[in-house]
């Protein structure tokens, strides 16, 4: 259900896992690596966790959203390490029996990661390298 | 007492470990480490995690605690 | 990028044909038969297209949702024929710099199929058999 | 002309293809379905489609058009 990994995330085998026959739709956000951020070319990020409180944090995040939508099945990858463009730091998964939860929860869980999870992100450009969020 | 860092406060010290003493609560340790590495202060926000959960500042620190620094996160 | 087949849908190469540089995220949404609807238990699903014009509507939607957001690529297959309990019968799925877009485009096109594109599903049950949403 | 079906509409005339002589319009066809057809009046609803595009009441109909019965959707 949550795994924090430095090897490619396998999308397919997280979709597959989703299957219940209670549910009638799984949305799926895949978090991709982009070539560019606020006009400035990427070469590649880098990502870092605290893995044990990241896995906690997540936690909290799952049953969240299952005490706030009917769940049947969800699951949180992150990757960790060097990532290049188009590679994939993040699949969000969430099965439910009908739609409209599915989209709110995957996109609750995403935006909620973004806010609490110890995970960090450094952008390597050309001429230097940022850490996310970390300066104003 | 030793604090585990990360990302960029792990840059700014130069290393993922750091140890302190004569450190009370989790407020004192926010202010010996933005008073001795001023790039800590400059960001925009600095967090304490206490046994893998976030920590108020009023709370106590034990010497068995597993404390780290968590500057803002940027995961996903 | 618009496929109505009665063969498996491959979620695995649609979500590889979303691969863009510049993209930030992938939203994706599966379908799946669901085994029970309304409280009683389904056995079997079976859907049926009108090609030309569904493939016509999907067109429609999907530029709709190109004016309304930007997107990089977008793809929706449909499966036609019998479809057991969990087996998918759509896939969608939406390329864009940012992810809010992504979920917003994702769920229009969805929302948006099941109004207007001439596909229609049967439900057998144990007893009988129901077109979905023919009847008051 | 020849009028496709589909769905339930298929089922309730028994048959893809439905015949139709003297109809002018759209509403002409719909309501020459529903008065020949009473399964397909209490239909939730009941679209004309005309070379693969939905179609007023008031298009008239060609001899070579594309026409189609289209019952409620439910696809996804």
């Amino acid at each position: 259900m949550i795994k924090i990994t430095d090897q490619p995330l396998n999308t397919q085998a997280i979709i597959d896992s989703m299957a219940s026959p209670e549910g009638g739709a799984v949305n799926v956000f895949i978090g991709t690596v982009r070539n560019v951020t606020k006009g400035k070319q990427v070469i590649r990020l880098e990502f870092e966790a605290y893995e044990p409180m990241a896995t906690k944090e997540l936690t909290k995040i799952m049953e969240e959203a299952k005490r706030k939508w009917p769940i049947l099945k969800v699951a949180v990858h992150h990757r960790v390490g060097v990532l290049d463009i188009s590679e994939v730091p993040v699949v969000i998964a969430v099965s439910t029996p009908h739609r409209a939860a599915g989209f709110e929860a995957c996109q609750y869980i995403i935006d909620t990661l973004k806010q609490t999870v110890p995970i960090w992100k450094k952008e390597i450009f050309e001429d230097g390298e940022v850490w996310v969020a970390a300066h104003p | 007492m030793i604090v585990k860092l990360f990302g960029v406060t792990r840059e700014i010290v130069g290393g993922p470990l750091l140890e302190v003493n004569d450190i009370a609560t989790v407020g004192e340790l926010k202010d010996y480490v933005m008073s001795t590495y001023p790039g800590i202060k400059k960001l925009n926000s600095l967090m304490v995690a206490v046994n893998s959960e976030y920590a108020k500042d009023d709370l106590t620190l034990n010497e068995n605690d597993e404390i780290a620094l968590i500057p803002p996160v940027s995961g996903g």
